[in-house]
């Protein structure tokens, strides 16, 4: 499902983000990425949604290689993977729903279903209430929550999560996670970067990923392999 | 439908700017307008004096009938030509009597005809060049019986020269105008794409194609340019009918002329805006 | 120091922000704002830091009064509050260093004291070796962290931080917990948003605020008085 | 040295944007600049055709000395009246000799001298229009053995409606190309402040001054307006001089003037330039 193989990610002039990273997650995996800020989480998963390319090594993700990927690829790709951003990434000057709905225009769904289904994510996350709401009034918490529902809506079959409990209370942040644990029961693979030890621990059969300056560190599937 | 909608909010978002971008392309296709209607009427006025580009061989009083129709065959058998009129020598008189009238008494009191016959040759539409001309003379200067050929070499030159002057100059101006109006439709364009560079790169990572994003750019191009052709129109028949009226009497253009700037306003518009566009994605 | 008086805060047509709240914060005193996720964390902050008018009630901050203030005392208050945001809120294409050094430019301080100063204090929040690089491509966390090193610039006299770790490890938030408590103990009143409990109780001498759907819910300088 | 680098930031963020601000600047203030060369010239040549104004009054041959004292007198008191020269009845014939030296023969044969004598009276620079002129002309006419009083009514009117008319275009034209050219800044500054909102946002939340952001938008918008004025200028005196080596000679506007235009170009620039600025912090 996602592979990475040997990648390594340099910013010239100097700057390498990422140092000889492989892993493997397969389908219907639960996965945490955790590691100190600027250990590279978010290149991470920038790569394995094809915003960058690696400089060495290779991601393949549902099929398509970094390698070979074309313009055409990309936007195939990205419309079978959710990305929940760190910074949100919301279309300014819409409300929620309009936010939510747009991702189901861009991937061409009939337009009846769009407002329905918008709705049903944003009361999934609790903001039925701020629907209507435009993204630049609401609350930080409410964004990342918009953010959430966008890219859920798709029924993606990979869930990338920046942080996605950064602005969350304990309470919002358990809901989403129940939504998550919901998706994954259902076949979505998920891969969540994360600096929040209690969320990791509290889901002890979750694959769990660490970074540490670029480098992978830790990989608990290989840990209970080689105890075995 | 999403591209309508993105476009015309554009438009509202920046109502000044596209008013600008639009009046800027009419006054670059209104100079292109007035060029071309006066073009037009000046390519009307020598077509019908054009009509009138004839060679005349004179011939000798003591020519043969058989010489003379030897030279007759020769010329009507040459491609440039579309008739041959013989004028006898009686005809020159008749003729001259009547176009100088004034001095009629010049003619009366003649004891010989001074005047000598001629063939008029006629040439084809596609043949009234300068050098088209020239070949006709010659081949009748050829003869020795034929006393001389006149055909208004200067004036069939001078003729000549205007339409071209007239067909370089609308060219010349149509390219340089509709140049600085696709800089400036450009312009608008990448303006609205940088005041919406975040939107459209947020359009890119949840998964929108390029044409999705484009369209709306496009169709905004499309909407000022093809304002701007409207403009310009009106501006131009409005120059047109103010000269019509005050002036002296001149031809408006075909209508298809017309529509076809209008829509090589709008076709303008798309293609400036398609360059910025491109431009632009391809740096995301 | 900063007194709120019966503050009320709606967004016509419908929603209200807070409601009724009243607390004063002392000259150096060390504060939390605790709530779930649009409770009205930010918008207390943002009134403190007059960005908004309170709808009735009065705000008032180094003598400055939300009622009388012009246009002239908001950049004189501005200049001596220090403000963390929850979206970081830093002028993009410029580099880190740029970004410190910048308000210290806008507060008219001498020119060859800036550069120095803006690295002393990147240098303080671990940046030291990203002050060169633009603040466009940094990791949240590093983001988060020029914010940090932004507010603190101008040695404030008050400093607002809106969920200043929110993108920050455990390793990197415990840095700036420190800092703020060196901060606060040369004498800077501090009023910090968050919503997480760890770093509350990290710090039981704190005074905390716990707002509920807008309205101040639980004081502990109340309840520590009741009980006495 | 913050606004100046940011306003060259910006100039160079969007160079296109600024060039074409620049450009239509020159085009607004060229346009004004040609109507002002030809309005200066046609003033030039106004004031040497008024110097020519003046009112002649005939008198009869019968008048007495002291009643040409008494009008002489009444004239020069006049404020219209610059001075007043008598001409007697054989003054009157020798000029008429002179200036008609080709009709001589005419005037040679006489028995009888038949010019009237007259005064000839000339005025002042600020009175030459139709009512001044009309008023000396009463004053003289109302003396009895004037026979008549001639200062060419038509001629008077039309200068001064030329001039009228030149001063009003003027005006006019300028104000209307004034206003495009401030539209056309207000927009680039406009689009220049909405391109970096946020940034401005973000300075104000630091606690800077509003000057402080400002500063850089003027100095731009005077840039742009500097550049568009040097331009313009250069374009008119290109086309002045044009018209002085092909066509005719004409005077080229006092420097003074030309560096007003120039310097207006600036202010301009920051006269719309604040008001687009001002419009939008006050909206945030
Ligand atoms: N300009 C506005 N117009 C309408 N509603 C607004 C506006 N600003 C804030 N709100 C609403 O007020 C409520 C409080 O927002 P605020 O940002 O203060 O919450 P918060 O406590 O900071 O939440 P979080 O922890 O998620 O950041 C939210 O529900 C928000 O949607
Ligand atoms: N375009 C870039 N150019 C240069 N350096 C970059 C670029 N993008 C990222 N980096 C650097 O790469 C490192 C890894 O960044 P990344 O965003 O992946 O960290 P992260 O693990 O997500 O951190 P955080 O928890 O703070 O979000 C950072 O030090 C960052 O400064
Ligand atoms: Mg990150
Ligand atoms: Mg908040």
């Amino acid at each position: 499902m996602i592979k990475l193989t040997k990648v390594t990610k340099e910013y010239p002039p100097r700057g390498r983000a990422l140092s000889d990273v492989s892993f493997h997650i397969r389908k219907g995996e639960f996965a945490f990425l955790t590691g100190h800020s600027g250990s590279g989480k978010s290149t991470t998963l920038r790569l394995i949604h094809m915003a960058e390319r690696p400089s060495s090594g290779e991601v393949r993700v549902l099929g398509f290689s970094s390698e070979l990927a074309t313009g055409r690829d990309i936007w195939k790709l990205r419309r079978r993977v959710g990305f929940v951003f760190q910074d949100f990434r919301l279309l300014p000057g819409r409300t929620a729903l309009e936010n939510v709905a747009f991702a189901l225009e861009v991937t061409g769904s009939p337009r009846r279903e769009r407002i329905p289904r918008a709705n049903h994510l944003l009361e999934e996350v609790g903001l039925s209430t701020k629907s209507e709401m435009s993204v630049d009034v609401l609350s930080g918490g409410e964004r990342q929550r918009v953010a959430i529902a966008r890219a859920l809506v798709n029924e993606p079959l990979v869930l990338l999560a920046d942080e996605p409990t950064g602005n969350l209370d304990e309470r919002a942040a358990r809901g989403v996670m129940e939504l998550f644990l919901e998706l994954n029961a259902r076949g979505t693979s998920l891969l969540m970067a994360t600096h929040e030890l209690t969320l990791v621990r509290s889901q002890p059969d979750a694959r769990v990923l660490e970074l540490d300056e670029g480098r992978l560190v830790y990989d608990s599937e290989l840990v209970r392999e080689e105890s075995a | 439908m999403h591209a309508l909608r993105e476009a015309l909010a554009a438009i509202r978002r920046a109502p000044f700017l596209t008013v600008l971008s639009a009046g800027m392309v009419a006054l670059a296709l209104f100079v292109v307008g007035l060029f071309t209607v006066v073009t037009y009427n000046l390519h009307q006025a020598l077509t019908r004096v054009e009509e009138r580009v004839e060679v005349v061989a004179y011939v000798r009083d003591d020519v043969r009938p058989e010489e003379l129709a030897a030279l007759e065959a020769e010329l009507v058998g040459m491609e440039e030509v579309r008739a041959v009129h013989f004028v006898s020598r009686e005809d020159a008189l008749l003729a001259a009597r009547e176009d100088l009238s004034e001095f009629e008494d010049l003619f009366t009191g003649l004891d010989e005809n001074p005047l000598p016959a001629s063939f008029e040759v006629e040439l084809h539409p596609g043949f009234r060049s300068p050098e088209s001309v020239a070949r006709v003379a010659e081949v009748a200067s050829i003869y020795p019986f034929v006393e001389a050929v006149a055909y208004g070499r200067d004036w069939v030159d001078r003729l000549h020269l205007l339409r071209q002057i007239g067909a370089i100059g609308t060219t010349v101006l149509g390219v340089a105008f509709g140049v600085v109006a696709a800089l400036i439709i450009a312009t608008a364009v990448r303006i609205a794409i940088f005041a919406r560079r975040d939107e459209i790169y947020i359009m890119r990572l949840v998964g929108a194609t390029n044409g999705f994003i484009r369209r709306p750019f496009l169709l905004e191009g499309f909407l000022t340019g093809l304002a701007g052709g409207l403009l310009a129109t009106g501006l131009t028949y409005a120059a047109y009918f103010a000269v019509y009226r005050l002036v002296f009497p001149i031809e408006w253009i075909p209508i298809e002329w017309a529509l076809g700037g209008v829509m090589t306003g709008g076709l303008f518009g798309i293609l400036a805006s398609a360059i910025a566009v491109r431009r632009y994605l391809q740096e995301v």
